[in-house]
């Protein structure tokens, strides 16, 4: 009966790797939280069965169990659901916390508990205690830091650097100690503050802009920790599981980084003295200004119903109206239905727009005028705007500026507008344009036709 | 609503063929419309068509005495009466008797040449844009006609023919039209402008900008080009002579606000064309140029076998398509001036107030140009 | 539940290869959910924590229990609960490719 | 190994300005070359550039007493003399006195026309593919200036310009490079030919086939169409009428071998068209046109306003682009003929034999057409 | 010391994982087959040392042991390296025979010296044998019939069905046998023999063109196989690198039965009956074509120096221009040179390809004239010819066809030629086309829009 | 040497599960070298064939080992071989991407 709930635990791993498997791809990746989300849950009652088979629970243990399990659940539970969209990194942080928190208790519980502990069980219970407490306190922090709690801006003091070393090189120094001697409760108490102090200042220096990164990483660490209170339970599944998050945990924070064009040492280590630039990319006084790369864009574009192309100077001062039809021709090749909306004026000189879209072949019947182009951005789920600016300008609209009461075309209203252009710069008329701090806006920065080169590419590993 | 009458007459320029309101605009006004009987026949549009678009189709005379605004593309001769207002391309600076005539008469005059053309909300009433488009397409077309060879490589079993070379100069609203159409044809296009920010747009059509390391750059206000000085004229037409002499075609456009257009190829430089060469020239008329030589309305072939086509109205060879740009402009105009069915100026109005060239009897000179 | 370290080791090792290998090259906007789908999976703990609970025998190890199984429970529940939330805006995928 | 002399005359018939052999094909010939001045004038090729070449400039009597092969666009009315060859577009079905002439002369007369086309390798020698592609390209650039609006869509401040609608009706080389050229120009583009092959070229252009239910469709020998019942021939028009009727310009350029052109555009269906419609009608010729009413070479205006341009001799606009291609195929077909620096006609060979029309005083048919 | 053997013995095994992956991609397979091969050094080293130390090997075990690796590696070495290129699929296959071979014996020595096995080990000493015998004969056989050995068509005999069940359920029956009773020498007997022949009666049905497929699945295996030797001897290595290679093995199964558009069900069990029909699309009486997928012409192009295209009619009929400028765009910009090859009759018109190229906006300097290309040839790697025909065929280089004495396009001058058209139809002259059939020619089967788009997202994964 | 069978079952589930995560969306033209390349790793039965070899003692144990272990080394030597062979062609790739 343990052998077999043994395989039970086996497979439930295995369907663990293949959740993850099937979060890779957007189509699949709510079956695969499922999948993982079910296993667990069998993974959970086996151990239950386990517990209440061999009877050396106390009664005290049984309502601890409960209690524990009842209490984590309903936090967790209402933490999850009513969390507002965009909150979510910040709880997603702190339930990694809360994780950390636990794998390093497990240790803890286990060396306090015991007697005899043989000596190689002292590595993993020291790594384990180590990284759960940094992951804990820093996991808490980067939440706060997200929710706005802490400054998101790096925090920065006299010394740090100074207060840094001691507290890493302290907790090293009783890691290793502990490690040595796991009776040792010395060891043990200077290991827990040294690590959860640590924690708070390595992740203090770091910007909001990079949280994510750090949020990631801190969840590999947690993976480890995990897998590390596997080796000290002798429980297969937390060596299988833990690794597996450490593991691939790694791999997603080395791609998120990529994403951002950052490097991790970068964050963790310039967390320890410079402030972050990532931020200055985003708007002046204005507002602020979402910006996202291909990948983001190419997914918007990819499961859309209806895109609307708003050609302008930019196409053509790229000459990228091969690139433009391409992925117009792309998309509607996948069933997204795809218009490109001529303003009057786009360009510099009448019917430029037209030369050029003529040039790439794109059919007469795929280009619409102004007015109807204005009644269907509300059917739109992406109005891609593409080196366009002074024609969708919503200054246009307002008076006392050289483009006041031109008629333009309404992107905003567009359920989501994407603007492909190099920088925030202006246009003919030398105007800023709100559009560009509009909610629904993403800005995509780059040259027509790179930029659409590179989300042809993109969107062709979401449908390809 | 329509207390005001829009009235059309024919075109009475020699080789005009344009109209300044189609039938499909007349629904387009909020006033009543009389046209001149006949007066669209040059640009197909025939008197049927006008009645059917609700319009009264009458004399010469009586679309004179009766309409309250009378529209045109080139200002009639016919006398006026005051309080009448006249609409059109009415070119002022080159009119001066005729607009002291309509200031003493106490005729409201508005030309759409006076338009602040960098204004983007006044570009559909942007006549001079709406004409130098169809100019610069037509300009392309009558070159590949006029020339003897193909625009466009071709490989074929009888050789493998070279495409032209065009040159284009002067990259306003016509030149770069001009660049579209060269290029959608298959010639390899250049293009060169005096005004810096042209390379840009040449560049956004595909073409090449030809560089020229001696001549001055030069912008003048409102977009336009300022007039060179006579000297860097002169570097300017020495630079671009190698490159005109290399070129099969060559597209001239170049225009500075109200004076004579400037001499960009020579006499000389045709001298050193090919055979079987040709010079577009937009520019020609009365004043000149961009062409040594070029005749308005003329073909002219030099003794080296050079075709040089004056060509200063094209849009009135497109009559069909410029009429209906026209009109479109004419009627954001109204549409601008009038406010409850009467004509109401506001001087205070930035177009407005560019467009007026003389009202009760006073003559204003538009600020620019 | 014995476990010879170089078993221990062995599986840790295979683990990690395959956690390297289960993630392909994901589109950015699948990274916050597979960051949280991960999150979730290390909420194993609590399995550990429930082990914890059943030999505890004290007020300190009852102390430490529940913290240990209320937070593994919060992990799993809440973290599952929340990507799946997330995952939710990506139910327009009914591309066939 | 120049023994031959080959002899190029000034072209007679008016209107024509090509020249059988340009100046940069004269070293191509393994032959002396004697030309008559000012031949190439018309072209723009002038003597200087001829005897630069290395050929030797002469009177027209000189030309014809001292050369053996003669080469010509269209035959002169020249008298030749026994032994002498004359290689050009001879039309010899259409000039029955002049090939009795050349047979009883003693004149080997070699007719371009009668090449077989099919064949791959006789391509370079092809010289109505050649001509036909000009007058392709020429015939929509035609169309487009006679137009009065603009071929592509354009989207402007001052409204949006509907593209043209083109139909061109006979998809041989000539209405292919129509198509192909309009489609660059941006129109709107359908075809019709009543050869079923035809469907697949013109799509490959990116342009529609226009179905004619009604209508038969009719291959005849060598790739060419056949002519017609006159049953036949009236359901075609009448189902081309409505597709006529929408297009704003119509190009033809149907022709069966030996035969006069089918109508393809009558009378009644010309008064379908709307004002300012254009017609180019490439099969225009003394034997008619595909449109009623056509005159070659000149220009009429019906009264409903459509424009209707016989254009039956384009290539000699392109005279040039055209001359080139033609000397190309001139010196093919030398190429193929003269071996060891003398004519050699092998009348086993498939080509030769269809070339040569008279030869030794007896006059061949050449087989097909 | 043996400790630390097992685990010099698992970083092994995390080499041979990490040389496989490397092998997914062109540009690093090297490195990971020699990596994997440097682990396989270590492992044999390793194990060397620990039965030196254990010192239980007897002197002749010695001399066997080493007899046996000399006779092995010599005999590996040799055929490995004298083999042609083309017969290198049918030598995979017989190492693969050794391999399930040595899977087998393994077990069989195991069971036959024992004296008190655990029943558990029957279990997978029983899947090991049956599984290594079955691919021992199968893969001889294989290899025999690519070799040409053996017929290379299906072999099907009367009543063959019949014989195959009865062997396949002889097989099973004394598999279950000697699970339960490890130590019955007549099931071990029955069982060899059963699963020997049944390896002949499984492959012998089944056509040559499927034997890629067939190999690749009895590969997969004799990695089980290994992984079940494992289980027999207990040790780690063989079951880590035996289950990486059937499962890693079956997965590639499935991608090469994908790639050649067939089932692997339907080759094994189609194999028992119907004759296959995948060499159907093969050429007629003059030769053999070879037909390639967008994968393998992708990887041509995108490791070529030099290609040039040959554009013919078909282009035009596909309207394929833009797709053709598309790909040719994406190579250059990853450094190779592209031009095309104009003939001056492709296509129906003068000038045909011109006009097409134009509408793709393809720059005229990349467009080279017959002669100059004609030179151009002999420097090329890839000749591209889509949808051209006549102006390709040497036949013109004979007399007596209609295209007799016409000048071609020299594009088997070329590396390497791949045709794109949707068959081995005419082209406007009629004629049959031996370029087709020439052995450095790929045919790729496809309309042309279609393929050249399939073509450029498959270079891009190579280019990416 | 021991390995009990749970342990072992676990290493192998692991191991398959790397297997397959391992292969990506491979180029058909190094379908044959992946392989070939598969093939090599399972030569590891050399190492279990030198175990039998350590262990034999009578005639057929010896025969036995004796060709366990030269089938083993032929499948090791010879298929590490033959795919850098095959390998060589990709020699050409001096592409940055
Ligand atoms: N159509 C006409 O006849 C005509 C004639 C004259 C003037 N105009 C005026 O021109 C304007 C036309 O509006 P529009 O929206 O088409 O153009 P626009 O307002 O001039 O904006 C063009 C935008 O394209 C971006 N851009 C430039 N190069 C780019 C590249 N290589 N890749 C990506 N983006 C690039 C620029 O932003 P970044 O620098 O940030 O990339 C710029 O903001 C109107 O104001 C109109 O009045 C029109
Ligand atoms: N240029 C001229 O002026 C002219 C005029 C008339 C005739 N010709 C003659 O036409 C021929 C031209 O030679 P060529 O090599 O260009 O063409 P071709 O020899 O006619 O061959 C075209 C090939 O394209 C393939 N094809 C057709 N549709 C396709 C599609 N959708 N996708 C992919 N392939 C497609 C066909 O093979 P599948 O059916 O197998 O796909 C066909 O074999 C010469 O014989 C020439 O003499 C030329
Ligand atoms: N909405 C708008 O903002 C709008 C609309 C239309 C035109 N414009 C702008 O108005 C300006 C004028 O256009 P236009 O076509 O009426 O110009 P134009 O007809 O006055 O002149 C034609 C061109 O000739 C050029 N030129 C003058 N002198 C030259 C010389 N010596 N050498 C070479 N080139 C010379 C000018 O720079 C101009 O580009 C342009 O800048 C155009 O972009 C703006
Ligand atoms: N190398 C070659 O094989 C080669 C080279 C050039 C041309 N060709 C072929 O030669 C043939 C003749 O070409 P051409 O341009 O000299 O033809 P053409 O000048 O004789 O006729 C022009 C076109 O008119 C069409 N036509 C005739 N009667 C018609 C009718 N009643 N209605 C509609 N259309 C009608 C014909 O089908 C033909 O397409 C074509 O098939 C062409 O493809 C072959």
């Amino acid at each position: 009966m343990d052998t077999a709930i043994q395989y039970v635990l086996l497979a439930a791993a295995a369907c663990f790797v293949l959740g993850l498997r099937l979060m890779n791809h957007p189509a699949t990746a709510r079956r695969g939280n499922l999948l993982s989300a079910g296993a667990m849950g069998v993974a959970v009652v086996a151990t239950g069965v386990v517990i209440a088979r061999h009877a050396t629970i106390t009664v005290t243990g049984w309502a601890v169990l409960f209690a524990g399990l009842a209490t984590g659940s309903v936090a967790g539970l209402y933490a999850a659901r009513s969390v507002r969209m965009t909150a979510m990194p910040q709880l997603v942080s702190l339930f990694n916390a809360v994780g950390g928190g636990a794998a390093a208790l497990l240790a803890v519980s286990d060396l306090i508990g015991a007697h005899a502990v043989p000596v190689r069980v002292g590595v993993p219970a020291s790594i384990d205690i180590a990284i759960g407490a940094v992951t804990f306190t820093g996991s808490l922090l980067a939440a706060g830091k997200l929710q706005g709690l802490v400054s998101g801006a790096p925090i920065v003091f006299p010394g740090a650097r100074l207060v840094n070393v001691v507290i890493a090189a302290l907790t090293l120094g009783s890691g290793v100690w502990l490690a040595a001697r796991p009776d040792n409760t010395v060891a043990l108490v200077l290991l827990v503050v040294g690590a959860l102090a640590f924690g708070v200042t390595m992740v203090l220096p770091i910007g909001g802009a990079d949280m994510p990164v750090v949020i990631s990483l801190l969840n590999a660490f947690t993976g480890t920790a995990v897998a590390m209170a596997g080796f000290v339970l002798g429980q297969t599944i937390l060596i299988i599981a833990g690794a597996l998050v450490g593991a691939s945990g790694a791999i997603l924070t080395k791609l998120m980084a990529d994403a951002m064009n950052r490097s991790i040492a970068n964050i963790i280590i310039g967390g320890f003295g410079t402030a972050d630039d990532a931020a200055s990319a985003e708007g002046g006084a204005q507002g602020t200004v979402r910006s996202g790369s291909a990948d983001d864009v190419a997914i918007q574009l990819a499961y859309a119903n209806k895109v609307i192309v708003v050609p302008g100077y930019g196409l053509a001062a790229a000459q990228a109206q091969h690139e433009m039809a391409g992925l117009a021709q792309l998309l509607t090749g996948h069933g997204v239905e795809v218009t490109y909306a001529v303003h009057p004026v786009a360009g510099r000189m009448p019917g430029h727009m037209n030369v050029l879209l003529a040039e790439a072949n794109v059919p007469y019947p795929q280009l619409i005028e102004m007015e109807e182009a204005n009644g269907e951005f509300a059917r739109a789920d992406v109005a891609l705007v593409v080196g366009a600016n002074d024609v969708t300008n919503p200054a246009a609209r307002r008076s006392g500026n050289p483009i006041s009461g031109m008629p333009i075309l309404d992107v905003d209203h567009a359920r989501s507008v994407v603007v492909i252009k190099r920088s925030l710069g202006h246009g003919y008329a030398g105007l800023d344009n709100e559009l560009y701090t509009d909610p629904k806006t993403t800005m995509y920065f780059a040259d027509a036709k790179q930029g659409l080169a590179a989300l042809t590419a993109a969107v062709r590993t979401f449908v390809g | 609503m329509s207390d005001l009458t829009v009235g059309v007459v024919r075109e009475e320029t020699p080789g005009e063929r344009r109209v300044a309101l189609v039938p499909g605009a007349v629904s387009r006004l909020p006033t009543g419309v009389v046209v001149q009987s006949g007066a669209g026949a040059g640009a197909w549009f025939d008197d049927d068509a006008y009645a059917q678009a609700g319009a009264r189709l009458a004399s010469r005379a009586e679309v004179l005495a009766t309409a309250d605004v009378i529209v045109c593309v080139h200002p009639p001769e016919d006398a006026l009466r005051a309080g009448q207002a006249l609409v059109g391309l009415l070119q002022p600076q080159r009119r001066p008797d005729a607009v002291a005539a309509w200031a003493a008469a106490g005729v409201t005059a508005i030309s759409l040449d006076r338009l602040p053309r960098t204004l983007s909300r006044a570009q559909a009433m942007d006549a001079l844009t709406s004409q130098a488009s169809v100019a610069g397409y037509k300009a392309a077309l009558v070159a590949a006609t006029a020339y003897g060879g193909f625009f466009p490589l071709l490989t074929t079993a009888a050789g493998t023919i070279r495409p032209a070379g065009v040159l284009v100069l002067g990259t306003g609203v016509a030149g770069l039209q001009a660049i579209g159409t060269a290029r959608r044809l298959g010639a390899v296009v250049s293009a060169y402008d005096v005004r810096p920010q042209a390379r840009g747009e040449v560049e956004s059509l595909g073409a090449r900008f030809v560089d020229l390391p001696g001549a001055a750059s030069g912008s003048g206000d409102g977009g336009y080009a300022r007039a060179l000085t006579e000297e860097e004229g002169r570097a300017q037409q020495a630079a671009l002579a190698e490159h005109i002499a290399r070129a099969d075609v060559v597209i001239t456009t170049a225009q500075v606000p109200g004076g004579r257009p400037p001499v960009l190829v020579t006499e000389d430089t045709v001298k050193l064309m090919r055979a079987g060469a040709v010079v577009v020239d937009l520019a020609a008329g009365p004043l000149g140029g961009n062409v040594a030589g070029s005749v308005p309305d003329t073909t002219v072939v030099t003794d080296n076998g050079v075709t040089v086509i004056g060509a200063g109205n094209l849009p009135a060879t497109m009559a069909p398509a410029a009429s209906t740009a026209y009109s479109r402009n004419i009627t954001a105009v109204l549409a601008h001036l009038v406010r409850d069915g009467a004509l109401s100026l506001d001087l205070t109005d930035e177009i407005t107030s560019a467009l007026v060239v003389t009202h009760d009897g006073v003559t204003h000179d538009g600020g620019a140009r | 539940m014995s476990l010879d370290l170089l078993t221990a080791v062995t599986i840790f090792v295979l683990s990690l290869l395959v956690g390297v290998e289960v993630i392909s090259k994901v589109p950015a906007t699948l990274h916050t959910p597979l960051m949280s789908g991960a999150n979730s999976i290390h909420g194993v703990v609590l399995v550990g924590a429930m082990a914890i609970a059943a030999t505890a025998h004290d007020t300190l190890g009852y102390v430490l229990a529940f913290f240990a199984v209320a937070f593994g429970a919060m992990n799993v529940v809440g973290g599952y609960v929340v990507t799946d939330r997330m995952l939710h805006m990506f139910r327009g995928s009914r591309k066939q490719g």
